[in-house]
Formats: structure tokens, C-alpha cells, sequence
């Protein structure tokens, strides 16, 4: 990879960064409404799966969605759109901030059943052996998830029948308020996938350059018929589950290393080790937050949904 | 191409998989031993060797097998699912609740999923508990999913060619009990009609009946023994239940002055008081209060002699509709 | 040892697992987050402290956890598990609607399964269409389950221990928008009341209005209205809908000639058919027809300004109510 | 092992193949109604597991439970008049041939959804953790039913909390029609247990002695509160799937191989090459008949299940 390359990594990641604490600012100030799930401090992983994507493959996402969504292309106003109920919203405000798709992005959508994005995605594959698209599909989905029995089943389903799905696993240590590791037995989640004859890797989530190499593997796994990958990559959200979640189950100096190893701060550092300037390096954090600024000045300024219309497209 | 053929109720079935195959490229048809073994009841036999891996058997695994019907289905297929039994559809309810169902309105129309989930349900003798349930009250509460409901081998290849063609996810619901039953003279080959409507089984003046399923030949037959009672109930056999033709009820009532619904289901939270509630909420003026004939609020048990006496049963339906009207 | 206290919703579900705990050394808690977290909504807050090893966390497995329940229940223990959005339940109805429900039927009623299934459903500002549903109906056509609904400190206490207390299953239905609500007095420390029977909220000589749930206050308010007009609507919060008490509406309905039922729900299939249903049957004579007044059958979308066109808002009941009697 | 105890397996698998026998002939004469599911061939896996239980321990089974039942010491006589739908059955008809308890002897029931029975097991071994009884639960299931997303739930759950409970896997190679190995990648199921955590063996199912010995060093790591352990016992059913299952889906040779490998005919052979004499190999046969004969006989002849109580025990 070029230093350019690692730059718009880096930049990537910003972006989705901005956007999430863009969300953050309008949620606190009571123009978004709801619940929100932020994805600060895992923007690697989307960055560095979605980098590797062509434009015909497809993500399934989950509530923590937002820079899934932007990493695949979604433009951030009709996103930020979404998130405060405009029409303009790439739904319309009906999916909101936890279950919105685009599937012109190749987006097809949040989930905010844990685990109910595997099987679907597993469809959109299946679709794959018979559409001659080479179309490969990701879906994502956190350590807790693999507890759900949807997951399984969608791996194995997948496996039996070779499709080109992409099972990328978040591990980000906590499900909710809850760790991981008291919740299973083996930490090692990806032998769950072994165990299913899916090959399995696990990968740094905070380095967009390792997740990317893993997903250029399972890209090719996929597209030469071999079947689905399952990727590992651990992480750390470093903001909590859910606007107001004080984090109080976190031990005691973790936040801290979190922070301390989190995407952007390391590659910017990295970067800059490497003798790129310091203004290059923080240009990409400008860029980002112009642009999502803009965006959401926009997407304020924009037309609420119409309840006139909220009865329309139930059926064909 | 339209053609007279003589089919059972499960060679119909079979028909009209067939066809949608043929019709639809896009079409694909999975579930558990339904490709090389043919299906645990024979119905899907034959599709594997003419399509192919179009047809294919999957693990069991129901929220996979939703699942890949709904991704697919975005994705430009047309899969036809089958699960096995309706028992079994809760173990991936998910699949059906808040996913297929949110696709088209969630995502403002960008996406689509036009799946068809071909399932059977209901006791026959022996059953257990377990496999005898009837459960179409439920998905009936859930916008976003088409449903009907056939007992005969016309309808059974009508409904489900229209239920493949449509955009929408759509639930069949068949009867194993009919699957082996006489074969008919039906009409096949033509293009699939649109979803909806009812099916008049049996003209009447006295009273209406409005019943669904395989249950409608009970009711058909206590008609038929009323009638020489000089009772004349006219049977309105609804086979769409989403969309459901609250307006041929309304119109037959306008008429009979007397409705009673009948369904195998268990009466309380049944849909049979959806019918009730929307002909009295017309105001519709009625010579006698309505009735439902449902099973008596249980569980169903295996032993047939117990089961019976949770299921309605023709002397039940008979007695209904004396009452109704007012014998 | 009964006392009064200052407890909001989420408060009174507290003191009521607290209680349940105490009572019953067999009863055990347990769900996600709801233990060293003390739940998503603070509602269980302290009870892994105060009970120890008997409140736990476990995966997001809720196959499993009500599998748990279930299995436990059958062994003696006493389980209450909370499901943290009913919209939940679908990945594991097959534990409720084939498991749970047959224990003691099916088993003759040699095995039992006393378990408390707590949840809460409903839309709140925002919230997406996986997390706003109202899927009561779908629990009340399942025989086997009792279900009840709270809207106020009072009955989420006292409903909740009589759901522990009952033997058999009992799904508990809450809702968050209620958890941080005010305080108010509520008598705490009895012994648990039978399951079943309903709360006046409001006498009425005009029109009886059937609710649960939270909307029961938006009710309220809407007959607090037309109180203003000279309307005087009878508002019953139908707090146990499986056993429901039918015959306390129909003794209502026989005052005030009149039946509105009121429900967050969808509107088609809703257990709202249900009550009109068993008042039209019974034969009572009404003024007007019976309205039913719920969510117009679609799914819910995140926008707070589409979300309120699809659910009832206080001028529908209020319209409702008008149309009910003539005004 | 002593001969006698080899002898008393061998029994113990004629009463179950008795048994089932019985009742696939009274299907057959119209005297059971409706779908049978028989256990031919894997009476070694039921026999090997039950003979280690004590008596509080509990088994949860699965449709194809009749020899699990029996092996756990319900008589035949409450057996076959709950198939035969008399008063006189377990549940006096109401459970039927597929879905039918006996608590009073550790027998917690059939269940014919597939994999439904391993969350609800795993509730009664959390159980256990409070009630010191120091029950062992015992689940059973199929290879198919692997996977179907309760039983990895279950496995977890278990694993994660350190339940007493056992899975047994009765690896018959088919699930109804299908060949498992159509619809998995890795035929070792006993992987998927790895993989959580969970100690795994996989065992000659058709030799109870076998089985036997991985279930005492189970029920040992269950009792000192180690968790569960997993069980794949490889078996083979030599009746088809259900009634009128033509097996169709046996490549040619099979049927053959699996019944010269059949746990009766095996032990038979062992014993009598072991120089225990035919007569006392075929007495365990024959008191098996007789004892059936009798059961069988008598519960013909019992009362048909009162229609007029159909809806009690509906609720408390
Ligand atoms: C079936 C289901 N159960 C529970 C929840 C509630 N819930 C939402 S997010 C979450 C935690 C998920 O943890 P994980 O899979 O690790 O993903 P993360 O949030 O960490 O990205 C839970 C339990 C849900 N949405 N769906
Ligand atoms: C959830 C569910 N899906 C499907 C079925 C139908 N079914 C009954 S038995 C069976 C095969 C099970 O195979 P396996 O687990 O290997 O057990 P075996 O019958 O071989 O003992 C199937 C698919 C069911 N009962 N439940
Ligand atoms: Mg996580
Ligand atoms: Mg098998």
C-alpha cells in the first residue's frame, strides 16, 4: 500500500468518524430522535472490508451501521437525512438511524435483529450462483451475535452450499453492556467457523490495511466459487452502546487503552512516523468535516417526511 | 398455454411449481428433502431433474432457509421456500415478523422481496401437538405478508401460481390431509391472476358461512345436510386471507342477514373475529348475532378420540348454523 | 407486610422482582444485561447484588434463554426472564408457542412450566421498525400462555407478582416509555392476587371503551375531553388479556349500549376483533355499531411525524368516541 | 464388563427393538394412528447413555424417542397405550408416539421440533446448579438437527455457564431423506462442540459399551461442575425415516452394511464368539418378546382416552 493509499484509509475513516459525531451532536440537541448506535473507534473494519468491494457486491450491516453504509459509498446527507426523519433520506425517514439501506450503494441495510442479517445476506449469495453477477456479499455482525442461532445457521448454510458470503465478525469485546468473554467459553470465536469448514481468520480490526488483505483473500475464496470466509476482527467501540450508556462495566483504564488504539490516532500516527506532514495527515480530517457539515446543514435544512405518505409502499 | 388436466390436490401443487419454474428463470424452489427426495408428502417431485440446482434441498435450518429466500429475493430471484410444517415456521418467525415483511416499506420501496413460503398446516389423525397446529391468525397480524389458504387442486395451482407472481412476500398454506386426495378436472397453463378474491362454494339465502382451508368440505357437507333441513347456507370459502374480500362477505350478508365463520384454528384471536368485527362494525343489521366455529381454545392432542373433541366438527358446524338461524 | 410507597413503573417492576425473589427461594432472573448491568432500562438494577448467583446475564441467545426458562421451570425453579423488545421473541417463538404452551397439556399435567416471560413492546420516538411493534394478538391465540399488560406503577407491581406466582406460563408485558415515568403511591407487600380481572379507570354512562396497555392514558385523556363535550365514556383497562375478563365488558356494555376497543396494535387481527367479537355474539343490543380504533396495518416507520400517522393519537380515539355516539 | 452386563445391554436393546416392532406392527394393523418414528438400529446409543444415569437424572428426547423412554425404565405397557391413545399412556394419549413424558422416570419427554429439546435440557441443568440435586440432563438429538440454531445456542449457553448437561448426537447419517453429508462441510460435528468450548468425543454409537464409557466420564465432569460435554455417537437407523419411508435415498449396499453393523446382531455375535452359549444369548430375545407380547396385550385391551377430557390441564 502507498502512503496515498493509507491517506485515504485515513480519510475514510474520518468521514464516518465526523458523520457519527455529527449524529451524536444532532441527537443530543433533540434533532435526531431516538436511539442511536455509534461505531467510533471501529471505522477500520468497514473502511478496509468496503475498500476491497466492486460495485456489484453487496454489505448487510446492523444498527451500528452508519459507516458501513458511508465506507460503501452512501453519500452523507442522504444519510444524515435519514437520521432526522427528511424525505430526502435515502429512505424517506422510515428506516431511521438503525435501519436504513441503499441498496443502489450496494447498502442493503441495517438489521436491528442481532443476528438476522447472516441468513439474509447468505440469500443475497445464494442469488450470486445463479445471477452470474460474481457478485461476493459481506455481512456483518458483532461477538455477541455469534450466540444467536441465526448466525450458525447461516454459516453452515453457506458452507454446504459455497456461496460467496463474506461473514465479517466485529469483536469489540461487548455485546451491549455486557463482555464477550463471559458469555462463551472460547474467545476464539472464529473456530466456530473452522468448526463448520469455513475458513477462518482472525484480524486486527483497528488496522484498515490487515482487515482489507483478509477481505482481498476471502473476496477471491468467494469469486472463484470456493465459498463463504469468516473474518474475525477485533476492535473496540470507543463510545458507549447507546447515547447516555456511561460504559461503568468497562474495567478500570481500558477506555483509556482503547482510545490509545484506536484507528485513526494510530495510523495518523504511523503516518506521520513515516515522514508524511502533519498538515497531509490532519487535511483528511478537514476534508470530513467540511463535507459533513455541508451535509447536515443540508439535511437540517431539508423537508420533513410527509405523513401524508406513511401508509404508501407496504405492498406493490 | 391453457389445458384440462386431472391432478389431485398435491399433483396441482406440483403443476404449478412446474410452471412458475418455466415462467420465471428467476425462480428457484429449496427446502428440507424437497429436491432429490421430492418432498416428505411427493410434492415436489420431478422439479430437481427437470430444473436442475434450481431446485435444491437445504439443512435444517428455517431461519437460514427464510433468510436465503428473502436475501435472494432482493437480490432478483423468486424463491419458493417450503417449510414443512406452519409448527415449524416459529423457529425462524423472525425471519418472517420483522424481516420479510419490512423489506418493500422500510427501505421506501428500494427494495423488494417477492418470495413465496409454501407451507401446510392442521391436525390429522395421530398428529402431535406439535405438528397439528393452525397458525394463519398470526401472520394475518402482520402487514407486509400476503396470505392464503387452498382446499382444492384448482386453487391449489391458481393460488400459488398468483402468489410466485407476485412482488410481495406471500405465505401458501396447504393440508397435508389433501395432498393424496381425488383427482380433478382443472384448468392449467393460464397467466397467474392477481392476488385476492374468495371463492363462492355453495349459493344460499338463509345464512352465510365463511370458512377457509381444508375445513371447508366439513362445512360443505353440514350445508348439504341442512339443506334437506330446508336450511339454505350460502359457504364463501375465503382463499386470500391477506388481502381478504371483506366486500363479498359484506355483500352476502346484505343478503343472508346471518353470518357464522368457521376454522379449524383455534376460535379466541382467531381470524374468524376479524370477520365478525368488520361486518358488525358496518353496522351491518343482522337477523341474529354472528358466530364462530373455531377449536375450543387448547392444545391439540395426539389421541384422535381427544382431538376430535378439540376440533370443530361437522355436527359442530351443523349446530351453528341451526342456531344461527334460530332452529 | 404491606406498605406504601413512591415508585415509578420501572420502580414498582423492581420492587416486584425484588419481592418475587425474596418469596419464592426457587424463583432465579435472568436475561440480557439484567444483572450486573441491572438491564438496558435500569429496571433490575441491584437485584444481582441484593440475590447474587440467582439474577444472571446471558448471551444473546434467546432460543436458549427461554429454552432455559422452560427446562428450569420444569425442575422446579420458578424462572423470570426478560425478553428486552417483544419484537425479540420471533427468533424464539417456537420455545413459547411449541414448548411452553404444551408442558402441561400435553404432559397430562405431570410436568409444568411456571415461568415469567418479561418484556415490553410498543413504539417510542424514533424507533425503528424492529422496535415498535405490539404483537400481543399473536400471544393471545396461543393456549397454554397467560399474557397480561400494565400501563401503571400500581398493577406493573401487582401483575408481576401474580405472574411469578402463577403456575403456569405468563408473558408480562411492559412498555419503556413508561419505565422512567412519574412516581406514584402504590401498596406494596401483599400477597400476590389470582391472575386475571380488569381495572375501571374511568365510569361512564355513554360508551365503554376497552383498552391495555399504554395507551390506556391517552385514552383517558381523549375521555377526559369529551367529558368536556358531555360525552361520558366508561374506560376499561383490560390489564389480563389471557384470562380476559369478557364478562365485566359485556356488563359494561350492557349500561352504555355502546363498545369502543382501543389498541396500539394493528388494527386487523388485533385482539380488539376479539372483544367486539364475543359482545356481538353474545347477543347484546348495542346503540351503534362496535368500532375498534388501533394501528392502521402497516409497519412503523422510524420518522416520529410517519410513525404518528400510522399509530391511534388521541384525537382518533377521540374521533372514534364521538362517531360511537352519534356526535 | 461383565458378561452379564454385556447380556443386560443386549436385553435392554431387544426391549427397545421389540418394542418397536410391536409398534410398527400395530401401526401397520391400523391399531396406532398417525406417524411413527422408530429408533431401530440406535437402541446402543440410548442403552450405552441410560445405563449410567441415577435416578434423578433427566433425558429430553427427541420424536424418535420410544427406546430412549424405555432405556430410562418406562415400562412398555404405559408406552404402547399412550401410542395406542388409551387412558392407560403416559399422558393418556395426548403426547402420542412422538411427543410423550414420563417424569416419574427421568424421561422428560420426546419433542418433534427439530433441536427444540437442547435449550430446554440446558434450563433443566441450570437448574441443577440450584437445587444441589446433582441431576445430569441428558439431550438428544440428530445429526440434521446440528443445525438448527437452538442446539448451538444451547451448546453455548451450557458451555458459558458450566450446566450439567450432556449432548448426545445420534449421528444416523440422514436427516429424513437427506444425507447429512449433503448439507455440511465438515462431517465431524463433534467440531462445533470444540469450538464453544465444550469437551467433544465422538464414539462408536452402535456399541453401548463404548457409549457407556464416554457417558460416565461425562456425567463425571457434569457432577463436579466442569460443564457440559458433547456426544456424537455414529449409528445407523435400519427402518426408514418414517411409515412407508422407502428409502429411496440409500446408495446401493447400504441397508446391507448397516444391518450386518447393527448393535444387536453385533453384541449377539460377540457374546456367542466369546463362548456365551446361543441359548442364553437368544433368552434375552425371548424374554423381551414375552414381556412385550404382554404389555402389548393389555394395552390393546385398555380404555380408549376419554373425549370429555380433552381440555383439562390446559391451565393451572
Ligand atoms: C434478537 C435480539 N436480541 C437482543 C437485541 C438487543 N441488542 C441490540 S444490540 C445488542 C448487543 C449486540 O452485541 P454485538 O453482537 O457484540 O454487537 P455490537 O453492538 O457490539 O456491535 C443487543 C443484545 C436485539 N436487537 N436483537
Ligand atoms: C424445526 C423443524 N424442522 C423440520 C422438521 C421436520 N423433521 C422431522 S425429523 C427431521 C429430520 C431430523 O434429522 P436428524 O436431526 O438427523 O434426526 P433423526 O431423525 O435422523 O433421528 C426433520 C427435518 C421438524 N420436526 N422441526
Ligand atoms: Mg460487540
Ligand atoms: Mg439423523
Amino acid at each position: 500500500m502507498t502512503t496515498d493509499d493509507h491517506l485515504a484509509d485515513l480519510h475514510a475513516m474520518w468521514r464516518i468518524r465526523v458523520l457519527e459525531e455529527k449524529i451524536l451532536e444532532l441527537r443530543l440537541a433533540g434533532d435526531v430522535v431516538g436511539s442511536v448506535h455509534l461505531s467510533n473507534g471501529q471505522e477500520a473494519v468497514a473502511v478496509g472490508v468496503c475498500g476491497q468491494l466492486r460495485k456489484q457486491d453487496a454489505v448487510f450491516a446492523t444498527y451500528r451501521g452508519h459507516g458501513w453504509a458511508m465506507a460503501r459509498g452512501v453519500p452523507a446527507y442522504p444519510i444524515l437525512a435519514e437520521v432526522l426523519a427528511r424525505t430526502a433520506g435515502v429512505n424517506g425517514g422510515r428506516g431511521g438511524s438503525a435501519h436504513f439501506s441503499a441498496p443502489e450503494y450496494g447498502f442493503y441495510g441495517e438489521n436491528s435483529i442481532v443476528g438476522a442479517g447472516a441468513p439474509i445476506a447468505t440469500g443475497a449469495a445464494l442469488a450470486s450462483t445463479f445471477d452470474k453477477s460474481g457478485r461476493v456479499v459481506v455481512t456483518v455482525f458483532g461477538d455477541g451475535a455469534m450466540n444467536q442461532g441465526a448466525v450458525p445457521e447461516a454459516m453452515n448454510f453457506a458452507a454446504a452450499m459455497d456461496l460467496p458470503v463474506i461473514f465479517v465478525c466485529e469483536n469489540n469485546k461487548y455485546s451491549e453492556l455486557t463482555p464477550i468473554n463471559d458469555m462463551v467459553r472460547n474467545p476464539d470465536l472464529s473456530a466456530r467457523a473452522t468448526a463448520l469448514g469455513i475458513p477462518a481468520t482472525r484480524v486486527d480490526g483497528n488496522d484498515a490495511a490487515e482487515v482489507a488483505a483478509a477481505t482481498a483473500l476471502a473476496i477471491q475464496t468467494a469469486r472463484h466459487g470456493l465459498g463463504p470466509t469468516f473474518i474475525e476482527a477485533h476492535t473496540r467501540r470507543i463510545v458507549g452502546h447507546y447515547i447516555g450508556d456511561a460504559q461503568q462495566y468497562r474495567p478500570e483504564g481500558e477506555i483509556e487503552a482503547d482510545l490509545a488504539a484506536e484507528p485513526i490516532v494510530r495510523l495518523s500516527q504511523q503516518l506521520i512516523a513515516s515522514g508524511v506532514a502533519a498538515d497531509t495527515v490532519e487535511a483528511t480530517h478537514r476534508r470530513a468535516v467540511a463535507e459533513i457539515e455541508e451535509a447536515a446543514r443540508r439535511a437540517l435544512a431539508a423537508t420533513a417526511a410527509d405523513p401524508a405518505t406513511a401508509l404508501e409502499h407496504l405492498y406493490a | 398455454m391453457r389445458e384440462t388436466v386431472k391432478l389431485n390436490y398435491g399433483g396441482a401443487v406440483n403443476a404449478a411449481l412446474a410452471r412458475s419454474l418455466e415462467d420465471y428463470p428467476e425462480a428457484i424452489l429449496f427446502g428440507e428433502d424437497v429436491a432429490l427426495p421430492g418432498g416428505v408428502f411427493g410434492v415436489t417431485r420431478g422439479l430437481r431433474k427437470a430444473f436442475g440446482a434450481r431446485v435444491f434441498d437445504t439443512p435444517i435450518s428455517e431461519t437460514a432457509m427464510l433468510g436465503a429466500a428473502i436475501g435472494s429475493a432482493m437480490m432478483g430471484r423468486r424463491p419458493i421456500v417450503e417449510i414443512m410444517w406452519m409448527d415449524f415456521m416459529f423457529v425462524a418467525f423472525d425471519q418472517i415478523v420483522n424481516q420479510a415483511s419490512n423489506v418493500r416499506y422500510v427501505s421506501e420501496g428500494r427494495l423488494t422481496a417477492p418470495l413465496t413460503i409454501r407451507t401446510q398446516q392442521g391436525n390429522a389423525p395421530g398428529a402431535c401437538a406439535q405438528h397439528s397446529q393452525n397458525m394463519e391468525a398470526l401472520l394475518l397480524h402482520v402487514p407486509g405478508i400476503r396470505v392464503a389458504m387452498t382446499s382444492t387442486p384448482q386453487d391449489a395451482y391458481d393460488v400459488l401460481r398468483s402468489a410466485v407472481a407476485c412482488d410481495d412476500p406471500v405465505v401458501v398454506i396447504e393440508n397435508r390431509s389433501l395432498y393424496a386426495g381425488p383427482k380433478a378436472e382443472i384448468e392449467i397453463g393460464g397467466d397467474p391472476m392477481p392476488i385476492g378474491g374468495h371463492r363462492l362454494r355453495r349459493p344460499g339465502a338463509d345464512v352465510t358461512v365463511v370458512t377457509w382451508g381444508s375445513i371447508t368440505s366439513r362445512v360443505l357437507a353440514g350445508a348439504d345436510r341442512l339443506a334437506a333441513e330446508g336450511i339454505d347456507a350460502e359457504v364463501i370459502e375465503a382463499v386470500w386471507l391477506n388481502p381478504f374480500d371483506h366486500a363479498a362477505v359484506a355483500a352476502s350478508v346484505a343478503r343472508t342477514g346471518r353470518l357464522v365463520v368457521v376454522h379449524e384454528a383455534n376460535t379466541t384471536g382467531g381470524f374468524g373475529a376479524e370477520i365478525v368485527a368488520r361486518v358488525v362494525e358496518s353496522g351491518a343489521s343482522l337477523k341474529s348475532p354472528p358466530r364462530r366455529i373455531g377449536a375450543r381454545d387448547s392444545r391439540i392432542p395426539a389421541a384422535v378420540g381427544l382431538a376430535a373433541a378439540v376440533l370443530p366438527q361437522e355436527d359442530d358446524i351443523v349446530g351453528g348454523l341451526r342456531a344461527a338461524v334460530g332452529r
